[in-house]
């Protein structure tokens, strides 16, 4: 499937940038992304913890960043595969600049949702998918903003942020390990355009929704 | 297409089910009707490694109804509730809804508590909660709270019960007086999910004139839709009014994505024919009860 | 996790048991377990009816249920349609006369189904009879001679009725 | 011809076989094999991919794992592609899969492994934990981008053309070009599918000792089965039973043979020792057995100002999914058929066919039957809405006259026998469906009907179906020293009613009571010779076959009765299982004695036996018991082979209504007139009417494969492939002709697929002639009337 949708993140490009291509925050805001191992250069595999409501489990693929023109635009590569589906995704990320302190990204995604999933799920994936953007945009948002501590009391659970980063050397390749953290209060204001779907977060597994790969 | 394996736990009270809960936490599913679950689980988009089975606990079944609305245990299935008269009485809503729900056969097991927590954006009972302003109360082994309908659905399937929380009960709020209630959808096959479903409420004073306008959508959103259209009625005699604006106003309102049965912009407009036709049922209803 | 558990059912008026796994489906506990193959299975995610049976009166689809959440239940399958002395019961005499199956793998799904809506409403109107079997496919018959079968089922039981 | 009296044959008994369906005592494949193993596939979520590795570490501590295979562990034949089951000359570059995918898979669903377990959750378990690396390639889906060809299915078959062929009688470019008016029409038909309620399934056991394998399929075609399962796995055909036991639908999916799983479940019971038995659930049945129907159409249409077909030029693109199973049937039967009762000046067809990364292409109901009605009858109204002419007017016009029967249109069918039309009367059939349907009133109701407000349309489609194609059926039919009858055909049954029909046939035929009459099909221990069961062929071949069978027995009952009873076989006749001598009560002896003296026996087990036993008659001393070339039993076997297909025709018209605000249709009336020569059981036959019916609304209205860009079938289940339920199926009226064929002696015309034909055509004519707007692809939908509309609208609105 294709998508596309907009969103604007409340820093200059250059920090939107970083963010993006930083695994230290992508760990912390690709939604249910417990694991990001370096295998090269900007090459991760990840370990994604994915679902909605409690309908969840644990979901293993790949990511690879290319064709960067910074601070411009870079594509993601993703894919993996679990018992129930298989979700790939090549996605062109484009950021402009809307004046100093905002920046508007635009994404292209083409994405291909396979096995039972993509057999049965097709009422509901572009709906999860376009929450699961909303859920993404807004975390990232909140770490430019430096708010991301502030999220999650919104969602009352207590005492699951602030917690460090981990990073782990396995042999050569480090690891990132995402903090325990809650969901972050969506906000549909920083997501533009009644088309938005979250396809970046094919790269997360997410488009899988409610899979379960146990 | 066969379910992978769970542990089963079949607790004795919902004392025991919230421990159950607390436990397994969010490999833990509650297992109620399982008309949704069940499938989700043979196709094994879902494989949570607990369910816990309400089925048996008593406390958890009932419909008890009051002047003010009707409280829904978790336990009562759809037919139930659907052929309760004193309910329908209360809250005509429920019925005109409920005999939209999938077919006969799936509403005799389904329930209506459990349909609200799978939060599925094609679920007429979401929208009817939503519209109505009803309640679900939920617990967990250290609170019960209850949640109003516009927090209560997230997302697409997503619902505030939260992973070790039991959804108890559902409230739905009486019709109030001098008010006419309407439910109807399109699909593609009786008993298909709707491609849009509307429920209407329109409340006239005793002149015959419309007072409040409310409508609740489903299939059009992530989430239940609910339009307040009183503006573009208010003061309208009731049997000489118009909805096209109010249709207007519902069309420009709702975000619906397209899929395989039909476009957005068709499901856009649905939601304004329906809008029309809701409206109108549920004025003459609200006529009747006025005279 | 393969933990077996013990479900007693009354199945068309016969208490039968086995030990299953938590995971198995009604449907199949009936077919495999029990071996009462006429319950039928054509989709396995409730929307064909095949499997349709009746729980403590009730029809309901047995893809849809761990057969270890009704234990204790009475269940009533196309094998308990007929009368007491084997012969057909209204429903299939019915769907006989009408010719209101033809490869027949839909079928128990409707007669159960039909059996237990006949009960509720014994006078239906053709359309009423329509409606009735509405969540059940067949791929077969184009459902003519099905609503057919439903309103001479009705009569079947009038006149068994009057007999009494 | 023998004179027959008809008894049963023709009228609408209740079915024989009914009892056992409706109490739960039907017997299909699953029912069986309660303590086999269980199979369950790795399937590829990919519709184009090379295989890289497959690692099955995963799945291997499972409980209850007995078996994995994957490609390399095929031996011999079973590791060779498939076969093509019909060659064609045309079909250049024929295509067919592995049994487990070598290499590569083309098609979202190719089974990559086999896992063999205790039950099918544990094999369903294993599988979900074999870990398979792929390397998508790109993948052509959709009929423009096969053509386009810019990526390739096959490597090895450039422009993914599989078969190109091209037919032709007279010059129809030249016509057409000469003709007073011309019109040009791009017409499209979606995929959808035959989706029986029951899918496939495969059972199988291995009997060491007797080195004998006995299969159990729900096929359409169990002899067939037989033979492919007996050459692909070495095994001497004798020692290969294969029973069709009762089958929960066909519609045309169990027709293709063998399908992988039917190598793989025998191969593998073989190997384990065990019996297996694979149970294809919902979803591998929508993305591993076969769809059917789509095809884009350009038809060139030159006619003269009465409307009459001058010249009619066809073109084709059919979609024939991933591989060539069941060759070019289905774009050939197009080709010809699409003519129906018309006889165009003259008429070129060429077809691609094409291959796409999706599930594979062969017949479903109808057969590529209702894309040629839909190109033909869209073609008629258009020439009658281009020249203001009334749309049955025009159709008269072009129809063959019955005194021109028989009708060659001097091409060659799907048979490769030529296409002539041996009977038919269809200025008659028109008569009578616009009498049912109300046709010269319809103007009326539409006028009062938009005095209400509301949109009513009426459209009309016209058919002719080739059936009873060859090559042969067998029967064999049997009296019992008791007087009962069994009968048996090769050929199998899917819920046609063969038990009923054939039996009232040869209760007919041998003038016994039917319900002394047992029929058996589908079982290659009780007949060994057939082809099976499709192209509405059944009742034409084997109904036939059953007859000669019996009416070989009757002449052996008359002569051996005519032998006791010391009288003329010629004064003899047999009625209700009785052989009495015309006209003298008294002296008759009962078929069951016959069948007793029809077998000299040295031993007497029963009180029957006694009388044929060697001191208990009175044989002539000099002659042998047996005579010379006779042999014992009141047994015969017949067979049936006809020149070509016999062709039986039909008209449906529909009155619908569409909601001018929510463009939601709804059919008002479904009127149907079919004539298929003589009526074995006319019950059976309108419910073979009604069912064919059902799946033309859903094909027209409601049901179609929704492929995305990447192959994957994205509504593969019953919640979004929208089969009608009752309440999505008109009430249908339906009435008769019965014109005999001249080619078989009962005059049966086959009526199975009948029904299916012409729902696009006619449904799309109504709902064309409601809204004003032309209807070019089907099927149509709500959400794409209303685009239709705005589209429609547009142009006005936006000068």
């Amino acid at each position: 499937m294709k998508v596309t949708g907009s969103a604007v993140l409340h820093a200059p490009r250059d920090r939107v940038w970083a963010a993006l291509t930083d695994p230290e925050v992508l760990v912390r805001t690709l939604p249910g992304c417990q694991q990001l191992e370096q295998v090269g250069p900007d090459y991760y595999k990840a370990t994604v913890y994915a679902g909605v409501a409690s309908i969840k489990g644990l979901f293993s693929g790949e990511v690879k960043l290319s064709d960067r023109i910074e601070p411009d635009s870079f594509v993601m590569h993703a894919s993996g595969a679990g018992g129930p589906g298989t979700v790939s995704a090549d996605v062109q990320v484009r950021l402009a600049e809307v004046d100093g302190a905002s920046t508007r990204l635009d994404y292209d995604a083409d994405a291909v949702i396979g096995g039972m999933i993509g057999g049965v799920g097709q009422r509901m994936l572009t709906g999860v998918a376009k929450r699961t953007a909303e859920e993404f945009f807004t975390a990232v948002d909140d770490v430019l903003l430096g708010r991301a501590e502030l999220a999650a009391p919104a969602v009352g659970v207590p005492g699951v942020t602030g917690a460090p980063i981990e990073i782990a050397a396995e042999g050569e390749r480090p690891v990132y390990t995402a903090p325990p953290r809650a969901r972050p209060a969506t906000s549909v204001a920083t997501v533009l355009g009644s088309a938005v779907v979250g396809a970046l977060i094919a790269l997360a597994g997410v488009l899988i929704g409610w899979l379960i790969a146990r | 297409m066969k379910p992978p394996p769970f542990v089963y736990h079949r607790p004795d009270n919902v004392d025991e089910a919230l421990d159950v809960l607390a436990e397994v936490a969010s490999d833990g599913k509650i297992l109620a009707g399982g008309q949704s679950l069940v499938p989700l689980m043979s196709m094994r988009l879902a494989a949570p490694g607990h369910l816990v089975d309400i089925n048996g606990l008593s406390e958890l079944g009932g419909i008890r109804i009051g002047h003010d609305g009707v409280q829904v245990g978790a336990t009562v299935r759809h037919a139930e509730l659907e052929g309760d008269e004193a309910a329908f009485a209360v809250q005509p809503l429920l019925r005109q809804a409920l005999a939209y729900v999938a077919h006969p056969t799936i509403r005799n097991r389904g329930t209506s508590v459990g349909s609200l927590a799978h939060a599925d954006p094609a679920g007429e009972l979401t929208a009817v909660l939503a519209l109505l302003g009803g309640t679900v109360t939920v617990r967990s082994r250290a609170a019960e709270r209850t949640v109003p309908a516009a927090e209560f659905f997230l997302g697409p399937l997503e619902s505030a019960v939260r992973p070790d929380e039991l959804a108890t009960s559902a409230y739905f709020p009486a019709l109030p007086p001098k008010t006419g209630s309407a439910w109807t959808e399109v699909s593609r096959r009786n008993g298909d999910y709707a491609i849009c479903g509307v429920g209407a409420l329109v409340t006239v004073d005793d002149d015959r004139r419309i007072v409040t306008a409310r409508l609740g959508l489903i299939s059009v959103g992530p989430t239940p839709v609910v339009v307040d259209v009183s503006e573009s009625l208010v003061g309208q005699r009731a049997n000489a009014a118009t909805f096209a604006d109010a249709a207007r106003l519902v069309e420009d309102t709702v975000d619906p994505e397209g899929d395989i049965h039909a476009t957005a912009e068709y499901r856009r407009h649905l939601a304004g024919v329906l809008t029309g036709r809701a409206l109108a049922n549920a004025t003459e209803r609200a006529l009747e009860v006025t005279t | 996790m393969t933990d077996l558990h013990t479900v007693e059912l009354t199945v068309n008026g016969v208490p039968r048991t086995a030990d299953v796994p938590a995971r198995r489906l009604l449907s199949d506990f009936l077919r495999h377990d029990l071996e009462l193959t006429g319950t039928h299975v054509g989709c396995e995610h409730g929307v064909c009816g095949a499997c349709t049976v009746l729980v403590d009166g009730a029809p309901m689809r047995s893809c849809l249920l761990f057969a270890v959440s009704v234990n204790g239940a009475s269940v009533t399958t196309v094998e308990g349609c007929s009368t007491a002395t084997g012969e057909l019961g209204p429903v299939q005499q019915a769907f006989l006369e009408c010719h209101g199956l033809q490869c027949g793998f839909c079928t128990p799904g409707f007669v159960t189904t039909i059996t237990a809506y006949l009960e509720q409403n014994p006078e239906p109107t053709e359309d009423e009879a329509r409606h009735a079997i509405a969540g059940n496919l067949c791929r077969c018959t184009g459902y003519q001679n099905i609503v057919g079968s439903v309103l001479r089922a009705a009569e079947l039981k009038r006149e068994a009725g009057a007999a009494v | 011809m023998s004179t027959r009296d008809l008894g049963a044959l023709g009228e609408p008994i209740a079915r024989r076989e009914d009892p056992r369906l409706l109490t739960g005592r039907g017997r299909y494949v699953d029912d069986f094999g309660q303590h086999a193993l269980e199979v369950a596939f790795v399937r590829s979520p990919h519709a184009h991919a090379r295989i890289l590795d497959i690692d099955v570490t995963g799945a291997l501590d499972v409980d209850g794992l007995v078996a994995i295979y994957t490609y390399d562990d095929l031996e011999e034949r079973v590791a060779e592609p498939l076969p093509i089951l019909i060659p064609h000359p045309a079909l250049t570059d024929g295509r067919t899969q592995y049994a487990l995918a070598k290499d590569e898979v083309n098609h979202v669903g190719e089974a990559v492994a086999m896992v063999v377990a205790t039950d099918r959750y544990v094999a369903e378990d294993a599988a979900g934990l074999i870990r398979v690396d792929y390397e998508p390639l790109s993948p052509v889906v959709g009929i423009e981008a096969a053509r386009e060809a810019t990526e390739l299915v096959h490597d090895d078959v450039p422009g993914n053309v599989a078969a190109n062929m091209v037919q032709e009688r007279g010059d129809a470019r030249a016509a057409i070009a000469a003709a007073p008016h011309v019109i040009e029409l791009d017409l499209a038909i979606e995929r959808s599918a035959s989706t029986p309620l029951e899918g496939k399934g495969v059972y199988a056991r291995w009997d060491a000792d007797d080195a004998s394998l006995r299969v159990y399929s729900a096929t359409q075609a169990s002899t067939s089965v037989r033979s492919a399962i007996a050459a692909k796995l070495g095994l001497p055909p004798d020692r290969v039973e294969v029973i069709a036991p009762d089958v929960g639908g066909g519609f045309g999916v169990k027709i293709v043979h063998p399908w992988p799983e039917e190598i793989l479940v025998p191969w593998a019971a073989i190997r384990l020792g065990r019996e297996v038995k694979w149970t294809e659930d919902r979803r591998e049945h929508f993305v591993s057995a076969a769809h059917e129907r789509g095809q884009l159409q350009h038809v060139t249409a030159g006619f003269d100002d009465e409307g009459r077909l001058l010249g009619l030029d066809v073109r084709i693109w059919h979609d024939n999914g991933a591989y060539t199973p069941y060759g070019i049937v289905v774009p050939i039967v197009t080709s010809t058929q699409l003519l129906g009762p018309y006889k165009p000046g003259a008429y070129r067809v060429e077809f691609d066919s094409l291959y796409t990364n999706t599930v594979t292409v062969t017949p479903y109901r109808g057969a590529g039957r209702p894309q040629g009605c839909f190109a033909m009858e869209r073609t008629m109204d258009a020439i009658a809405a281009q020249l203001g002419l009334d749309r049955t007017v025009v159709r008269e016009r072009n129809f063959i006259q019955p005194d021109e029967m028989p009708y060659d249109h001097g091409l060659i069918f799907q048979d490769g026998r030529p296409l002539i039309y041996d009977s038919g009367d269809y200025p008659a059939t028109l008569a009578k469906i616009k009498k049912l349907v109300g046709w010269d009133d319809f103007q009326a109701y539409r006028e009062q009907a938009r005095a209400e407000g509301r949109r009513v349309g009426i459209g009309l489609a016209c058919y002719v179906e080739g059936t009873g194609v060859g090559p042969y059926e067998g029967g064999w039919v049997k009296v019992e020293t008791d007087g009962s009858v069994v009968v048996a055909t090769g050929l199998t049954t899917q819920g046609q009613g063969h038990q009923t029909a054939f039996a009232q046939v040869v209760a007919s035929e041998l003038g016994v009571p039917i319900d002394r009459v047992t029929v058996v099909t589908g079982d290659t221990r009780r007949f060994r010779y057939a082809v099976g069961t499709f192209a509405s062929r059944a009742a034409v071949m084997s109904g036939n076959a059953v007859a000669a069978a019996a009416r070989k027995v009757r002449q052996k009952a008359l002569r051996i009765a005519a032998e006791a009873l010391e009288a003329d076989p010629g004064d003899l006749e047999i009625l209700d299982g009785i052989v009495q001598v015309k006209g003298v009560p008294g002296a008759s002896i009962p078929l069951s004695t016959v069948a007793v003296l029809s077998n000299p026996l040295r031993y007497a087990f029963d009180e029957e036996a006694k009388r044929a036993t060697q001191f208990a008659t009175a044989a002539d001393p000099d002659k042998p018991p047996v005579a010379e070339g006779d042999e014992p039993g009141l047994e015969a076997t017949g067979y049936y082979s006809p020149p070509r297909s016999t062709f039986a025709n039909g008209m449906h018209a529909a009155i619908v209504e569409t909601d001018p605000d929510t463009a939601e249709i709804k059919i008002l009336r479904y009127c149907v007139v079919h004539d298929c020569g003589t009526l074995i059981n006319p019950r059976i036959v309108e419910g073979q009417i009604h069912g064919g019916v059902a799946q033309g609304v859903g094909g027209a209205l409601y049901e179609r494969m929704v492929y995305d860009e990447s192959g994957q079938l994205l509504n593969a289940s019953f919640m979004d492939f929208l089969m009608p339920y009752a309440t999505e199926v008109p009430v249908i009226e339906t009435d008769h002709l019965q014109t005999p064929s001249p080619l078989n002696p009962l005059g049966i015309k086959g009526a199975g697929e009948a029904g299916v034909i012409p729902g696009s055509a006619v449904l799309a004519a109504a709902i064309e002639d409601a809204e004003g707007i032309s209807i070019t692809r089907m099927p149509i939908s709500p959400s794409e009337l209303h685009e239709l509309r705005h589209a429609h609208a547009a142009p006005k609105e936006r000068p």
